[in-house]
């Protein structure tokens, strides 16, 4: 078995979580590289849709951005953007949203709108975009987040999307929230009534207590902890391909268009 | 009948300050050329509304064009922050910024709803957030069947809304291949639509269910090659993702940015002079 | 993941006595082989929705397949009655009839509200018209923005909605190609879609922003050439005008519609027999 | 000058209504006739909306049926019905359009749902179809229908579109209702505060009090009524030439696709 980084790690015990045929709502960097991981090895029937409008995609590289030519010229279809979000993700057909943010709590409730107060932010980040909607619609929501006590904080700055959240069964969202948090430290998986992000699976090599370290609340953590495989040799391989064709892909100069 | 128009006069006759704008296209098919010559015309005070403000917005904002913005996601797609967004709401620079913020799926219905003069559209949305306590435009109805709550948003309906394309007929007809967002509702929702294209043909290639914006909807087009560059025309150019790095660093400083948009926005007469003083520059 | 089967199996396995059905296609891609197979497996107390109930309801109604219709405009096009509806309305033949009606505009958000799986559409509508007085579906609610009225009408979910199209692919994707009506929307509201095609291809041909329906929004697709007939398939065969011309003949008396049915649906074991049965009458 | 019948002077008089341009919302029949011959005349950019989702359709022969697949390929853009009641009718981008029903008053509002009750219909008539929302949205409305004392009645037993109906203004509908009715037997236009049907024009040869006899409320006639030119030999040679290619092409034999 060969040497492997720890975004290695995450991207690979991402993509294991994934199941042939689902439909998967992907955003733009790990989640992307998961989700396409997963469609060249053990899921070749996963449905990928990037909220550009683009289904059913199946790129040879990675996209840079959500709405790359290589997302439309691949695709089952590409779609207008709201009839993604009213027919596909409104109407409970995403099985799978993957949701990253500056900020979450212990219940998987994040935050990419603001540090500080609204009106007055010390940042001021992107805002909502799809995340929304699709941590209340999707059937279950995946976060991928790089573990900091900066990110991982007892208290959010701002409700940007909501995780398990008091009364979300009451609230209209369809979806079951988050059913797990893949981070560089390990894997968390929601917890008893309160639905606490709990430590479930650690990698190997990254001892809990570098869990604990890098979150910010107190890190409960499963009697019963498991290990995660390291990636096998042949997933990483396709990874790295992947990797690879997406950085010579990207190292091709643009011309201006003039 | 559709105007055929320079991009620098269909901007001077058709866009005032104080306007509601939408420049639209998601990632693909950005309105960069009219967006700077709305810059080089010192157009102000606008509203502008967009579902992603992407660079085009980070220099309309930068430059003190914007008095509002509709948005629901406000980054450099895969970079990072928009740095002169964040500049006029942390510190309004170079002047205050109103904010109505939004999701994606509820400008999706706003531009929807505003397509079909509906006074707002709505969406089983905006559960868990902390967005409708801060913005006073998301509601709610009843519906009169099950009683459910429902969100609700006003219709988005531009002043003028721009959008770039790959072709249009010389008929005014305008034709878009491939990603293309809420393109057509911004477009249809609109009291006025200018398009500038790549191209302008003889006969549109065939596509019976494409995306086309009817000549009759369309007010002006205007033919600028390239004037979706940094981002891309299906068919024609392929994004620039590397300015779209670059921006971070132009953008990063007040004194930078001004001097990049001085050189290169200001200083040029037209988007082909645009596209000419960048590779000089490089 | 879609199932490949017979119209038959299709029809057995996924239609029950009593279910919503949405047989949709506007003129074009109507889907008649699976209308004639609800009738030949005997289903009933169905309720039938389509905007333009066509010779295919008729022919449903008239078996007494039917106990409620949700519809806009139920007529023979171009000829003039349908006269089995009309039977079924003024007479209670063969058996009584539920009336659920609605403009075009409004059939078609209380689909697109369908597929959104929103509880309601609006729209401006039902203006200077008796239909709300005598529908009690149509109500109202008020902009929470304007104050204005606005009509409602309940989402239309089909338990199944039945398609015919020109190809699928092997992976259960479906495209259509030309005129969809509400085709699109009656599909996504649906709880299951079946739909029939034309052909069953490797690849489906290139075509970015066409009306495609992906795979896993498909329950099943039944390869039946010729399954819209006597309406047309673009690009395989017209619509046979002289057939809705003789249909005229055909329904206006119970008992030759009956012995119609009985020898070209009834005794025959599928499409290709019907179409046979059809050929030696002529 | 050749003769003609009052079919072909119903829809030369329909036609000359029309200026270039104009976005159009026809029906089958008698309206998409008087537009194709507009198209094919004075007005070459008229612009032709049929509600199956065909925009700018310029077909070489009439259609039988409101989605004939000439209509889909002759056409600048096919698109989904929705779209075409929402963002083009609803949003008020029809200039004209065009309507007939069973009955109608001499307000212009029109029955085309039953005749008797609702509950007990002596005759089920196919119902409303696009017209309500035509009625209320179209800029004008142009009424085609031949004139007799059964169809153009003291009332309506339905009222399925509405035409000059009191309220109308407050109605919430954006268009102007009936501007014209143009029958056999003469051209009526709305008259006063009411908006009553009044005859404005008649025919060559077809005296007022014809249109009195066919017309079965106390028909208004405006004092200077003005007598429609009759076909010229260029309408009738194009229309007659329309209407000979659209025979032609519908005697070709259609085989059952087995």
């Amino acid at each position: 078995m060969s040497e492997y980084t720890r975004d290695e790690m995450m991207t690979v015990a991402a993509a294991r979580l994934l199941r042939d045929g689902q439909v998967c709502f992907v955003g733009i960097g790990l989640p992307s590289a998961a989700c396409n991981l997963a469609r060249l090895t053990h899921a070749p029937e996963l449905v990928l849709i990037y909220e550009s409008g683009t289904i059913g995609t199946r790129p040879t590289v990675l996209p840079l951005s959500i709405g790359d030519g290589e997302l439309a010229e691949t695709a089952t279809c590409v779609i207008p953007l709201p009839d993604i979000f009213s027919d596909y993700l409104q109407a409970g057909r995403i099985d799978i949203g993957f949701l990253g943010a500056a900020q979450i709590d212990r219940f998987g409730n994040l935050n990419s709108t603001v540090i500080g107060s609204y009106d007055k932010p010390k940042t001021r980040l992107p805002g909502a975009g799809g995340a929304t909607e699709i941590a209340a619609h999707a059937r279950q929501v995946f976060v991928v987040m790089k573990a900091s006590p900066r990110s991982f904080v007892k208290k959010i700055d701002f409700q940007t999307s909501g995780g398990h959240f008091p009364g979300r069964p009451q609230s209209g969202a369809r979806g079951a929230g988050p059913a797990v948090l893949v981070t560089d430290v390990g894997i968390l998986k929601p917890h008893g009534e309160s639905g606490e992000f709990t430590l479930s699976a650690v990698y190997p090599g990254i001892p809990a207590d570098e869990a604990r370290a890098a979150i910010g609340w107190p890190l409960a953590v499963l009697p019963e902890l498991d290990t995660c495989a390291p990636p096998t040799a042949a997933e990483l391989e396709v990874l790295r391909a992947l990797e690879a064709r997406t950085a010579a892909a990207h190292r091709e100069p643009v011309r201006l268009p003039l | 009948m559709t105007e055929f128009l320079p991009l620098k006069d269909a901007i001077a006759k058709h866009v005032a300050d104080g306007d509601c704008l939408a420049l639209e296209g998601f990632t693909h098919l950005i309105p960069f050329a009219a967006g700077h010559e709305l810059i080089r015309q010192g157009r102000k005070d606008l509203h502008l509304a967009r579902m992603t403000p992407d660079l085009v917005y980070d220099q309309l904002i930068g430059v003190g064009a914007a008095r509002k913005l509709t948005f629901s996601w406000g980054g450099n797609p895969g970079v990072g922050s928009l740095h002169r967004l964040r500049d006029a709401v942390e510190n309004g620079w170079p002047c205050a910024l109103e904010i109505d913020e939004h999701s994606h799926a509820a400008m999706a219905v706003g531009y929807r709803a505003g397509a079909a003069r509906l006074p707002f559209g709505m969406l089983r949305g905006y559960i868990g957030t902390d967005l409708p306590a801060r913005n006073p435009r998301i509601r709610h109805v009843t519906c009169p069947y099950t009683g459910e709550n429902i969100a609700t948003v006003p219709a988005v309906n531009p002043d003028v809304t721009i959008l770039h394309a790959q072709r249009a007929d010389r008929h005014g007809n305008v034709a878009i291949d491939g990603i293309v967002g809420a393109a057509r509702e911004a477009a249809l929702a609109a009291a006025k639509l200018l398009v500038t294209v790549e191209q302008i043909v003889d006969e549109l290639p065939p596509a019976m269910n494409n995306i086309v914006l009817p000549a009759f909807t369309v007010t002006a087009v205007s033919q600028v090659p390239g004037g979706a560059w940094p981002s891309y025309a299906h068919g024609h150019y392929a994004r620039d993702n590397d300015f779209y790095l670059r921006w971070d660093a132009i953008a990063r400083d007040r004194g930078g940015f001004t001097a990049w948009i001085d050189r290169h926005v200001r200083a040029t007469r037209d988007h082909r002079g645009f596209l000419a003083s960048l590779r000089e520059a490089a």
